[in-house]
């Protein structure tokens, strides 16, 4: 009758059946409308740029993960890295040659992600990491945008030729199709000293389906929308960081272009183009690197915003987000410091309640 | 040249006397921390960090010279108040806290020396000549200066032993995956 | 209007886990016979431990005083069933650690002799305090669990004047069914038992607050309280941790209570059902603590469901009485939320063991922690609002005072954040660990000073004695010059002399 | 107006001492373990900067230019430098006793932190005015203390990370400035438009 059950193991002795792995899983779900959509709209090349760089991230996790003499498989199961990869892709210019896709994979994972000790120890977002570094360090190519040429139709690359364009970059023949995005375009205009109300009528049109320059990601902001609204259904993301991102954005865009429309772009093309959509509802909102309390979020996504507004609107690069997501990630820390929920029975100051009678 | 040595004399001149009178409004006067720190060690002048006794011990520590980790009656939790206070930091993974100690009588051996009761600094050890001594579990640091003394080697020092309300859950073994 | 007040008043925090309780809470209560054994240990409380007032082989009958409470902090212990007392020995404690504690052991004689009861038969025209001293009598505890003595509950009430008594009917933890067992068969005790709790207390009102997965708890209380306007029966939403005190005073009358106050310096006072009818046994009937309703569930289970068992009995032999279908992979005493693993089934039932849960291997498997994605589940999940990842991650470097700051001594260690943890972190052990070891440290910090007391005690008494000696070795050298004088008159003049 | 604020931007964000000049790394990388510790070192930087810049000003116009000792002046900034750094010493040490032996030696190394001299002389080599300079070495003061915040912040965090025997200590925290100083480099461009 008597038997031992050996080590005690603590309560709660039951659990979810949740793990990080179907999390990564969902978001990769909601991720791929849009992702299927930038591959049909760019044609071959995007594809295989986005196969390049996942595939560059999972070797920079394997690899760092054996140089530690520790197993990579379960570790590559969580498809953490995978995600990572495939946020980094989407935010490439589709077009790009594959040593950008290897070096951006293989510095998110290892230097962004795998330094600090994996999965949920990093300070910054390892995708906005690398593709910072990618920016910094190849500016020409990072800022090479292809106009739309959907898969199949008559003048886009078919697979072979796709494959050739990422692997020995893109042939004479399709030198027509390099474009700017809108928001490169705006800026550099106005450095000539051409105002946007003159500027604009010629810029690379702007539409919610996203048939415009871009990178994967940013392209079809109503994919990526319906994307981020199934995860808040999925209770995997809340809607304090996507929301007060959009509004850091779009309330100094209003205000700004209401006082002088020649200077500065209106609040739907900052919303619409760039990053704007994707930052909000898929990178700001990566858990390691956002803050924990609903006010810290707040806090955080309307930085990021307004971050994004300022870089976009008077720095040098035409587009903030990775930028404004980093300085927020590194804010994160000092916010979820000050910014804690309330305690049950005390003060928002940590304060023990004063009793009643 | 004349200009020049001129102007940082001056110079010198104006600074220092802002300073002096600024050290004069600021002045502070210095705590003696050794009195502090002093309270904060055990007391029982035991002599295990090497120095006589507890304030010999706590006017070390004030000057640097004893590292904070001195007192192993303390164990643990004394390092690291005396850290805090002396605003070091510690490696306290080193400290050796095999838990705190407590003497024990093995009672087939013990001679009734009274030997042992002399040298406790607390009173934990009880007994009379020719009777078998016992330690008070309570009352005894763990100095283990007893020990030392006992000429049959009828004292040794023994964990304190674990409990149900002194026991506690161990941290859980981080998995690295 | 129902959904929307549902929406409103379902708190933010919490979980949801399935709660299994059904079939075994369905299942007809079942009454197990007194076993030949009884392990009566003397620690069932909160407190000091008892003091054992009977001898190895006396004859003592059921409900029999067997070990009075020693304290202010206590509770006494009866024998369980009649029969002669065998051993005052150890026995393994209902505890992790596997550590034994002490118990009176009592080979029943099969016949269940009850001692003469002395029932109170009109308590509401006897004074509050004589409720008080009954129930202590009694050896009445909190039998949700905390074990809390009730008497000293029923004083401290009594002296803040509280108004409200809530009568803790939620059962949040999956698996068990005894309060929800002892509701719906025995309805009008645990009403009888919360108005004698009221008149002890002095309380104006009862809001009995049962989850709304047991309406047929909440027919059966209703129909009992029909008749008392003061007794109202509150069905909550189920989620928990709502059998907690704190989150069911805060969701009932919307007071909460501070973090460094008791809930009775708010004007309310929890007991839970069972300590209700406990009560109006010890009072209407005469008849100490001595058995109680325990749910037994689990896989492993051939026959879950409830028995009415005497305290002390091995687990082993209720193990054997519902029979098991498979070895059980965990043994746990309460529920799987926060219940205690056992480490073996030669445990006795104690007060407080309100069900023994016996996993298959299914339900006790565990996955291996993974590393904190910091997803944020446990800050939504935890009841008292603090932040479990961030008290962990410092505990794991060792940064005790770290997760101190972060009010880790408010933890209630309900478990909701391991339970949600994605990565299954074994939050609640961190919190366990580190508030062990805070304990501890304190521990040391007191025999710190004890000791130095100590120190300064023997210095005193070493100086006092130099002095004494010293004293007494002046006043014989006094003595003997005295007598040297005596001898030679004219010196000593001389010397006074140059003394002078 | 718009002049003033873009170089107050400009000193405290785009060209900020420590991540884009590279200068005062040795607080930075020194007492950053704590955010209230850095905190008190930007503060106590903050005021040595600012006030020995005046000093420092005043003595370039008005002694160094007007009788042409131009070669004294590294000297005699050290010495301003110096005054000012035993003055705050004093101030912490009434104020504060806790934060005093927080900073321990790293207070009276404000004298030799390059932040405070470069800061000094960037001032005096951009020939700028009075009000300007000291809202110059304001600005460049208070982006000093907000990186040394915001890096002790994420400090406070790496000391929680597993972070491999390989990076572990200044490795990543070196790594981790790196980041930052990229994440900065996103303002540039900003003063110059």
């Amino acid at each position: 009758m008597s038997q031992s059950y050996g080590i005690a193991v603590a309560a709660p002795h039951t659990t979810t059946s949740n793990n990080p792995g179907r999390i990564m899983t969902l978001v990769m779900l909601a991720l791929a409308p849009a992702t299927l959509y930038g591959f049909w709209l760019y044609g071959w090349p995007a594809f295989f740029l986005w196969a390049i760089t996942i595939a560059a991230a999972m070797s920079g996790e394997a690899f760092s993960l054996r140089w530690q003499n520790r197993s990579a498989a379960p570790v590559l199961q969580d498809g953490s890295a995978i995600l990572t990869g495939w946020l980094l892709a989407v935010s490439l210019p589709p077009w790009a040659p594959w040593w950008i896709g290897v070096f951006g994979g293989l510095f998110a994972t290892m230097l962004g992600k795998q330094a600090f000790g994996g999965l949920g120890q990093n300070l910054f977002n390892p995708a906005m990491v690398a593709r910072v570094a990618l920016l910094i360090s190849f500016p020409v190519q990072m800022t090479a945008w292809v106009a739309p040429a959907p898969m199949f139709s008559a003048g886009a690359p078919g697979m072979l030729e796709g494959l050739l364009i990422v692997l020995k970059g893109v042939p004479h023949s399709f030198d027509a199709v390099t474009s700017a995005t809108m928001l490169g375009f705006g800026k550099t205009e106005l450095s000539r000293g051409i105002n946007l109300l003159e500027s604009l009528p010629h810029a690379p049109a702007l539409s919610f389906i996203g048939n415009r320059p871009g990178s994967l990601g940013e392209t079809a902001a109503l994919l990526i929308l319906a994307g981020g609204v199934a995860m808040m259904f999925l209770r995997i993301i809340t809607w304090h960081i996507p929301l007060s991102m959009l509004a850091g954005i779009a309330i100094p865009a209003a205000i700004l272009h209401a006082v002088d429309p020649s200077r500065y772009l209106d609040m739907g093309a900052h919303i619409l183009s760039g990053g704007a959509m994707l930052g909000a509802f898929f990178i700001a909102t990566d858990y390691v690197t956002s803050p924990n309390s609903p006010r810290g979020q707040l806090i955080f996504g309307f930085g990021c915003g307004a971050l994004t507004y300022v870089i976009r609107t008077w720095a040098g690069y035409p587009e903030g987000v990775a930028f404004a997501v980093l300085l927020m990630n590194s804010m994160t820390p000092i916010i979820d410091t000050y910014f804690k929920p309330r305690i049950y029975g005390r003060d928002s100051k940590g304060k023990p309640l004063q009793t009643t009678n | 040249m004349l200009m020049s040595v001129g102007s940082l004399a001056a110079m010198g001149l104006a600074l220092g006397s802002v300073l002096g009178v600024a050290s004069r409004y600021l002045a502070v006067e210095e705590n003696p921390i050794e009195a502090e720190l002093q309270a904060m060690l055990p007391g029982s002048q035991c002599g295990q960090c090497g120095y006589v006794g507890c304030a010999q011990a706590a006017a070390a520590l004030a000057k640097g010279e004893a590292p904070v980790t001195l007192c192993p009656p303390g164990g643990k939790a004394t390092a690291e108040a005396l850290a805090a206070k002396l605003g070091v930091k510690v490696d306290l993974s080193k400290v050796s806290d095999s838990g705190p100690q407590i003497a024990e009588v093995t009672e087939e051996i013990c001679i009734g020396c009274c030997r042992c009761m002399k040298v406790c600094p607390t009173d934990a050890i009880i007994g009379a000549a020719k009777q078998i001594h016992n330690v008070i579990r309570e009352a005894c640091t763990g100095c283990s200066s007893c020990v030392d003394v006992c000429p049959t080697e009828a004292l040794g020092m023994m964990p304190i032993p674990v409990t149900l309300q002194h026991w506690t859950w161990p941290k859980p073994a981080s998995a690295h995956n | 209007m129902g959904f929307l007040d549902r929406f409103l008043k379902t708190p933010s925090w919490g979980v949801h886990p399935e709660d299994h309780k059904r079939p075994a809470a369905d299942v007809a209560l079942r009454i197990f016979p007194t076993p030949e054994r009884i392990f009566m240990p003397l620690n069932q409380h909160v407190g000091g431990m008892a003091r054992p007032i009977v001898m190895v082989g006396q004859k003592v009958l059921k409900g029999q005083l067997i070990a009075e409470a020693q304290g202010n902090i206590s509770a006494p212990i009866h024998a369980s069933a009649s029969g002669t007392i065998s051993a005052i020995g150890e026995v393994t404690a209902p505890h992790p650690s596997g550590l034994p504690f002490k118990a009176i052991t009592i080979d029943s004689d099969g016949a269940d002799r009850w001692i003469d009861t002395d029932p109170l038969v009109d308590p509401f025209s006897a004074a509050p305090e004589e409720i008080t001293k009954r129930t202590a009598a009694a050896g009445v505890v909190g039998l949700g669990g905390a074990t809390f003595p009730a008497a000293p509950k029923f004083a401290l009430g009594k002296r803040l004047k509280v108004k409200t008594l809530i009568v803790n009917g939620g059962e949040c933890e999956p698996y068990l069914s005894s309060d929800d067992r002892v509701m719906r068969d025995f309805p009008e005790m645990v009403i009888d038992g919360a108005r004698l709790v009221m008149h002890a207390i002095g309380a104006t009102e009862a809001l009995v607050g049962i989850e709304d997965n047991k309406p047929e708890a909440i027919a059966a209380m209703r129909k009992a309280a029909a008749a008392f306007p003061e007794v109202k029966i509150r069905p909550l939403p189920a989620l928990y941790p709502m059998g907690s005190d704190r989150q069911l005073i805060k969701v009932l009358t919307g007071i909460e209570v501070p973090s460094d106050a008791r809930a009775a310096e708010t004007g309310v006072l929890v007991h839970n059902v069972s300590t209700c009818a406990a009560v109006h046994k010890a009072i209407r009937l005469g008849q100490p603590l001595v058995e109680r309703i325990i749910t037994i569930n689990g896989g492993a289970i051939a026959n879950p469901g409830n028995l009415f068992a005497p305290l002390g009995t091995m687990i082993g032999d209720l193990f054997a009485f519902v029979g098991l279908k498979e070895a059980p992979s965990r043994l746990i005493l309460g529920g799987p939320m926060m219940g205690t693993p056992l480490l073996h089934d030669r445990i006795p039932i104690v007060k407080g063991a309100s069900g023994i849960l016996a996993f298959n291997a299914v339900e006790a498997h565990v996955p291996d922690a993974g590393p904190c994605i910091r997803c944020g589940s446990c800050t939504k999940a935890c009841p008292m609002g603090l932040l479990p990842l961030e008290m962990a991650a410092r505990i794991k470097v060792g940064d005790l005072e770290g997760a101190e700051a972060y009010a880790l001594q408010d933890c209630i260690s309900c478990g909701c954040c391991a339970y949600v943890c994605p990565s299954h972190i074994p939050l609640v052990q961190y919190f366990s660990h580190a508030k062990g070891e805070l304990t501890a440290a304190e521990r040391t910090k007191l025999r710190t000073d004890a000791t130095k007391r100590l120190a300064e005690a023997k210095a005193a008494r070493i100086e006092r004695e130099n002095r004494e000696k010293a004293e007494a070795a002046a006043r014989r050298k006094a003595e003997r010059e005295a007598a040297k004088a005596a001898a030679a008159t004219p010196a000593t003049t001389e010397k006074q002399g140059v003394s002078a | 107006m718009k002049e003033f604020a873009l170089m107050m931007i400009g000193a405290a964000l785009v060209n900020n001492v420590i991540l884009a000049r590279f200068l005062g790394l040795c607080s930075f990388m020194g007492v950053t373990t704590r955010v209230d510790t850095a905190a008190g070192m930007g503060l106590a930087t903050t005021f040595v900067i600012t006030v020995s810049s005046m000093a420092d000003w005043a003595v370039q116009t008005y002694l160094l230019d007007a009788y042409g000792l131009g070669f004294l002046r590294t000297v005699t900034f050290i010495l301003i430098i110096a005054s000012a750094v035993q003055f705050t010493e004093m101030t912490i040490k009434k104020v504060s006793p806790t934060l005093f032996q927080m900073l321990g030696i790293y207070l009276p190394l404000i004298t030799t932190n390059c932040a405070v001299l470069g800061v000094a002389l960037l001032l005096v080599e951009g020939r700028m005015g009075f009000l300007s300079a000291t809202m110059f070495a304001f600005a460049s003061s208070v982006g000093y203390s907000l990186v040394m915040i915001i890096f002790a912040g994420l400090r406070e965090r790496l000391v929680l990370a597993d972070v491999p025997r390989l990076f572990a200590g200044p490795p990543i925290a070196f790594i981790v400035a790196g980041m930052l100083a990229m994440a900065f480099m996103g303002f540039s461009g900003i003063a110059t438009s």
